[in-house]
């Protein structure tokens, strides 16, 4: 499906030890589980394998943390440093000061917006939103429906991207109307449950299809709906292909997730690393234009992927989750149903 | 010469000893009315700025909102106000000794991340698996008491540390699945209800008792020529409770679903009985037992309590581990509502607003005054915000607008309230 | 002039129930007990005086186990005891008045004379009992103004407040009890009571300290004087063989004719 | 007959009245360290516990990773720390009241949103803009203190409720997942340094400063035969003090760039002055003005204070519009640090941390007991722990735990240091 | 038994400089001052005696501004006047020694001596003239075991506390001195020296105001006696015109002969 993934890391395995060190700061651990799940473990793995030395921090949601981060990474004589902004302008911030230091930088998963990184490695956060989108409609059908929408944060920026682009699927879409629409205060589920409770009750009911922003919030809105009899017979999106989120597709209650893979996005970023390391250049996919300051950024952008209950085994076979963690106890047979075998 | 001239003496002292108050007895339910504004207008409120500011709120909700006061909204904020409750119930213990507990919330979540793993990992019994929580819960608040008690550092601070600590339990633990699902007994609790009919006994059960309580008590204290309430009184409250109970579980006992051809809700939602079994039970701790008694005491005056020979250090760490265990019950009853546990669990404002619902509710941060029903009071008052609010659909600035103030506004009746009696010196 | 209860010469028994022997104590730089002696026999009353800031109230700390000694014995009965804290302190059966009194504001009066001895019924608290006894004692301590004893103590006057404290200590079955200054806040009558008290309760055979600076109370009830000066003892000698003034001088110069500590020991502070 | 026999007051009073410690000058060097580990012994140890906590620190990050004591960590750490000791300085002064004030880091990134803002959109000069900020953090705090002090609603709830009420103020004014970029003097607070020469003539101003107070002092007490410390010891302080300031101007100023040839990084980060200049002040204000003396009075007992003619009510509000105008400053010199000011500034943990380090560095949180160098010595050791860790590259759980246990330790280290004292009655 | 400065009989002046009329005072459901008219008069002291729970302290509260008034009026040098607050009262010259004290125990002694009043010089506190003052005064008041003036008054004894608090009521040049048991925990020798400041601050035209339950120093030192009974005035009468038994009659009894009230007035509270 995408051509970028495998061959990178293999350029960056044969380039045996690499000179140099890569700092990567991911952004937290609350807005997704992706960050020390998924992506950790694999931009790891990925490290290892190209024999390159690593250091991975996490700036537990704080921008204020991760300049800190960078400053010491700098410090500690990275030469290059990739990072996941929590907002542009920090993210600009850290990566105007790693430049004046002589430090190659890259923007992972996110995009820094009037930055100044050497790469963007990523998927596309507005493309995100329109697989939401367009996930829901399919499960809605052409019938009049009202949605819900549950929005992320609203002091993260993805979460305004993803919203956008699920707007723009649904939004020319007649036959559905919002008939809700909430921000999550940092993606937190429980209170997702009960924003998403009382726009159900607002609505008397009359809630025919959710646009959760990512499955954990789908999650907490499914939770509601099982309560009120209604989980299944009201789809649900999701985003990050989580076991929680695969779990539910198979079970019914969800409609679609969006699956990123972790693996391909960090081979990505190993063979971008290691090019800027070693004074190469990488492949990309083409460029990213940066609406702030107008610049074309070099990106290998990866495809989302619109997962359904068709498809909950590519994740696996992709190696997005494990058999193990999806298809443990009740979901067994579910997996076994789906044709999802260990 | 001596001071003391004999005169001073000549009337026996036990003969003209006052107590005035105490040999006043109210004898009808007038005067005990009497009694009662006279105390209001010093300054002596309870609970009554917090019920005041509830139907405030109550009041503005539904005229804004038609759904609002619909048995099928009040019945979401049950179970929505469950776990704030009972956290703020737990955090009644450390604040009425003057301390706070910022790991709470962690805690609970902590506590509910290892019960659930233990029924998903070990297959362990639902109860079993929620006995592991409560000990893991009462085991952080053991060693928050002992460090906030024997060796004297700031709970704030033990607390601030443990908040950062207990967050790494659950990003461990559950590893890479990044969320646990909770099933069985314990996700029913937040989306069953409990049988009509076991409702309709539970109900009985609770007025016939506080009756027969009420009564009793009446007895003996008539009988001993002790002050207590005219009789009339009594049985006009033991009416109020049973048409409130009855009425409510009778309202609870119909269909509510908003389609209820489609799809049958009934019966009280289960948090509703856990939340009041945990009230009678701590409310009985710290009024009827010696180490209720003991935990005002070193609220009140740590030093006196220490000099009457109570075990403060004892009581400290009872005190944190309560709380950590209540907080363990929030955290299931938190991740029964969401049905899982995730690494974030219990790391939001939650505990703040749990702090909040006490003292809205009547308990004081500085120690000494607090009881079970505050946070039962306060957390409804909290919950109802994000309830009302939920339904209103707005931005998102406008909602932390209105939370604050509205947060402001239900601890200003009750701070104003209160004014009255410490400017009479209380 | 002399107590109101002589006892015959040579009556003083042998062994004294309580004896601190040699204790020192320090608050940091500041050295407040200097080994200091002092001894509480049954039945008697023993006046502890001195100056202000002569060290009886930090005395009667050490003796209740509020605060530690830095050497010292403790003897208690003729065996040598180690107090790790009031709770101990009260096991022994010594009950203290203190100064500043320690009541929980929050707590009502009942509340603070029962505080850390509730009585109960079926392990529950027995509050009806509490308020009878309560009202009891607190009714023969001549206390006529409290409007109920069901009051938070904070609503209570100075004297009140002393009452209760007084109140608190005398209910129990004790074997010592100190009473530091009990009658500073306390009116004519109230005043009487506790003096009445004080004498009835070494009657009883209980050994009773009383700290006061009113020389009359003092004669009035007192067997022995103990006279503190800036830490140290000046004298411990039986009531009746000291005047009035000799006891002012003892406790304001720390020596009064051949009583007294050497002028030496005054300079070393 | 009276009491008072005569021979009570044969000798003068006056002459024969106590005060023997004041009288003892401790004349040499020597006897000013005997006298100090005396009072140390007596658990009197001021900052000393959090400046051991911060050396342990110290020794083991720079055990664990050789770049933790270079001069360019060491420069990033005092740029680091800039923000929360700002933050914590302002605290101190609701602390010293017994108050808390959970709102000051989003009213900092309130404040920032507002300097940002007029200077983007209304190209405002940056001081005009800083003052622009620096008063609405003021205005919040004046509500808040009116709130709190005539009121009589409890801080916590109030400025919770301002915790969240604020939040609404940037994310109304940058909207949903925005951020606003700080550029400019502001924007080089963090990423300039002092100029080389501009530094020497700051350090050398402020050991001749130090040297010329002190003598002074010395000169004016031991002409009053007031207590004084001997001359010896001044010099040894002026000595020391001289030592350290023109010693770590010297390292500074020196090129400490990671790639020393591609880059110069030179002089001392703006951040030290800004935070030396507002410890120099508000240590002024809070020792030697009647302002900073009513402060700790009413921290001691708000009822002596108010029985003294002390404007308690004025008082407090000035302490929360200090700490919210502080708390601006704060919020400038992160927004500076990071760049930008987004919806969501100061609404993490910085609030609970800045606390952790006021109460670190030795400030009550029960009121009556803090100095703004508290704030200081605690940011600082707040600081190093993600500084040191950073260095380590460990995952994300055994950060949160490390973060928690070095926090409780610090905060033994104090908290066992200063029992000695409590456990001798003080 | 009477004043030791005996004023010729018609001496009293027409004016007192502070009178209080009518006032009362509640808290909640108690009703603890009834109608009570209380006067101070320059150069003279006023003892104000009474019962434990009597309202003494109370009615110096509300004097003091610390209490409002239910009813009442404030009436100083002739004048009615609005007080709302401890500040009002300070600025109109009224000093006052309360019961508990209220001092700040985290600061040292010069500096509660001198809160609220602190000494400057260009803006900024002279602590130097401070504490010279402070030691001064306080060694005029006896004081011989305080170590330091720079020693926080959570570490001074019962006596050195109320010590400090008197001598920070006599630093300024005020019109009126109020003082609610000043010598209650005092030695003998402070005592003495109280009680002399206490005639000196009246022989200097100040009004004074003494609550004592000490007889012998309330006839040592008073010129009037006013007795309050359960929050009634029962007498306002010149010392000389009273006996030591007759007052305490009054105290206890409410009344005294044909002083004091009826009886129907002490049947209702
Ligand atoms: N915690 C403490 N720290 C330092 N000094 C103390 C402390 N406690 C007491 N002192 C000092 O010890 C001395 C004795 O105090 P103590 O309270 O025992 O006196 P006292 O004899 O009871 O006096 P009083 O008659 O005034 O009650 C005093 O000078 C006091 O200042
Ligand atoms: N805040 C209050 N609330 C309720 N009752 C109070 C309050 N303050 C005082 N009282 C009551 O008012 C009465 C008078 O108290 P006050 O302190 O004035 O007495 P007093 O004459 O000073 O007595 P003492 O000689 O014991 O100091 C007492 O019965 C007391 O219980
Ligand atoms: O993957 C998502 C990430 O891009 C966003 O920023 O935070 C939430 C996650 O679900
Ligand atoms: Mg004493
Ligand atoms: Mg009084």
């Amino acid at each position: 499906e995408d051509d970028s993934n495998g061959s990178g890391s293999d350029t960056g395995g044969d380039g045996g030890d690499v000179q140099g060190k890569i700092g990567v700061i991911l952004p937290d651990t609350e807005s997704s589980v992706r960050w020390e799940s998924a992506d950790r473990p694999a931009i790891q793995a990925a490290c290892d394998e190209a024999g390159v030395e690593c250091d991975i921090q996490n700036a537990e949601g704080d921008a204020e943390r991760m300049t800190q981060i960078a400053d010491t990474m700098i410090g500690d004589g990275v030469t290059v440093l990739a990072i996941v902004n929590l907002d542009s302008a920090s993210g600009a911030a850290i990566q105007e000061k790693a430049a004046s230091a002589g430090v190659a930088t890259i923007d992972y998963d996110r995009l820094t917006l009037g930055g100044s990184a050497e790469y963007y490695v990523s998927f596309d956060n507005v493309k995100v939103g329109e697989l939401q989108g367009q996930g829901l409609a399919d499960c809605l059908g052409d019938k009049p429906a009202n949605i819900v929408y549950l929005n992320g944060s609203p002091t993260d920026n993805n979460a305004t991207l993803f919203a956008e682009g699920a707007h723009s699927v649904l939004d020319p879409m007649t036959q559905y109307k919002v008939v809700g629409e909430q921000a999550v205060p940092d993606w937190d589920n429980e209170e997702a449950a009960v924003i998403f409770e009382q726009l159900y009750t607002a609505a008397g009911g009359k809630v025919d299809g959710v646009l959760a922003a990512n499955d954990g919030l789908g999650g907490a809105a499914i939770s509601i709906l099982e309560g009120k009899g209604q989980a299944g017979k009201v789809p649900v999106t999701g985003q990050d292909a989580t076991v929680e989120g695969l779990q539910n597709i198979l079970a019914g209650t969800q409609c679609m997730t969006v699956y990123k893979s972790a693996t391909q996005e960090a081979n990505a970023l190993a063979e971008v690393a290691i090019a800027l390391a070693t004074g190469g250049e990488a492949e990309t996919t083409g460029t990213t234009a940066d609406s702030e300051s107008g610049r074309e950024v070099p990106s290998i952008l990866l495809e989302p992927q619109s997962i359904t209950a068709e498809n909950v085994g590519d994740v696996i076979a992709d190696g997005g989750q494990t058999y193990e963690d999806v298809c443990a106890g009740e979901y067994e047979q579910m997996c076994a149903d789906a044709g999802i075998t260990p | 010469m001596t001071l003391q001239s004999d005169n001073a003496t000549t009337e026996p002292a036990a003969q003209r000893a006052g107590f005035d108050s105490d040999a006043h007895h109210a004898a009808t339910v007038r005067d005990a009315v009497t009694d009662y504004l006279n105390r209001l207008r010093g300054g002596d409120m309870g609970s009554l700025p917090a019920i005041l500011g509830l139907v405030v709120l109550f009041a503005v909700f539904t005229g804004l909102h038609d759904r609002f006061l619909t048995t099928y909204n009040m019945a979401n904020l049950v179970v929505q106000a469950g776990s704030i409750i009972v956290l703020a119930m737990g955090l009644v213990f450390v604040l009425l000794l003057g301390e706070i507990d910022l790991s709470a919330g962690v805690a609970g979540g902590a506590s509910a991340t290892i019960t659930t793993l233990v029924m998903i990992d070990y297959s362990w019994e639902w109860w079993l698996a929620t006995l592991a929580g409560l000990a893991a819960g009462a085991v952080i608040g053991l060693v928050i008491g002992v460090l906030v008690a024997t060796l004297g550092i700031p709970s704030f601070v033990v607390t601030l540390a443990f908040f950062l600590a207990l967050q790494a339990v659950p990003l461990k633990l559950i590893g890479s699945g990044g969320s646990l699902r909770v099933t069985g007994v314990l996700r029913d609790l937040s989306i069953k209800n409990v049988p009509v009919t076991a409702g309709w006994i539970a109900a009985i059960a609770i007025v016939v008792g506080f009756a027969g309580l009420s009564l009793w008590k009446y007895r003996t204290r008539s009988a001993k020529g002790l002050v207590h309430k005219p009789l009339g009184l009594i049985l006009l409250q033991i009416g109020v409770l049973a048409a409130v109970v009855l009425g409510v579980t009778a309202l609870l006992s119909d269909n509510r679903a908003p389609n209820p051809l489609l799809f049958n809700i009934s019966g009280i939602p289960w948090a509703a009985p856990v939340v009041i079994a945990l009230l009678l039970f701590w409310t009985f701790v710290l009024t009827r037992t010696r180490f209720g008694r003991h935990l005002y005491a070193v609220g009140g005056n740590a030093e006196a309590a220490r000099r009457a020979g109570i075990n403060v250090t004892g009581i400290k760490i009872a005190a944190f581990m309560i709380c950590t265990s209540m907080a363990a019950i929030s955290g299931l009853l938190a991740a029964s509502y969401t049905g899982k546990v995730s690494p974030g669990s219990g790391g939001g404002n939650e505990l703040l607003y749990a702090v909040a619902a006490a003292v809205i509710g009547g308990t004081s941060l500085f120690g000494g005054r607090g009881r079970a029903i505050d946070a039962v009071i306060g957390g409804l008052v909290i919950a109802t915000i994000p309830n009302g609010l939920g339904l209103l659909n707005q931005a998102s600035y406008i909602n932390f607008l209105v939370t604050g103030g509205v947060l402001l506004l239900a601890a200003s009746v009750d701070a104003i309230s209160r004014r009255r009696r410490s400017s009479a010196g209380v | 002039m002399t107590s109101s209860m002589p006892l015959e010469y040579g009556e003083q028994p042998a062994v004294p129930i309580l004896q601190l022997r040699g204790v020192n104590k320090s608050f940091g730089v500041v050295h407040v007990l200097h080994d200091v002696d002092f001894a509480v026999y049954p039945g008697q009353v023993t006046a502890l005086v001195g100056d202000n800031g002569a060290g009886k109230s930090t005395l009667v700390k050490v003796i209740a186990g509020i605060y530690g000694r830095d050497s010292g014995d403790y003897v208690f009965e003729g065996a040598p005891v180690h107090v790790h804290g009031p709770r101990d302190v009260a096991a022994l059966g010594i009950e203290v008045v203190y100064q500043d009194l320690a009541l929980c504001d929050n707590l009502d009066i009942v509340d603070n004379m029962f505080l850390g001895r509730e009585l109960r019924k079926g392990g529950v608290l027995d509050d009806n009992a509490m308020e009878e006894k309560a009202r009891e004692t607190l009714a023969s301590l001549s206390v006529r103004t409290v409007k109920s004893v069901r009051q938070s103590v904070a609503s209570l006057s100075g004297g009140q407040r002393q009452t209760v404290a007084i109140a608190k200590a005398v209910l129990w079955n004790s074997k010592i009890v100190l009473l530091d200054e009990p009658t500073a806040a306390l009116g004519v009558a109230q005043t009487r009571q506790v003096l009445d008290l004080v004498r009835r309760l070494a009657d009883r055979g209980l050994g009773v300290v009383l700290i006061s600076h009113n020389m009359n109370d003092v004669f009035e009830v007192a067997d022995r004087i103990t006279a503190l000066y800036l830490g140290r003892v000046a004298a411990d000698v039986p009531a009746r063989d000291l005047t009035h003034s000799q006891v002012v001088e003892l406790i304001t110069a720390g020596r009064s004719g051949d009583l007294g500590i050497r002028e030496a020991a005054t300079a070393t502070i």
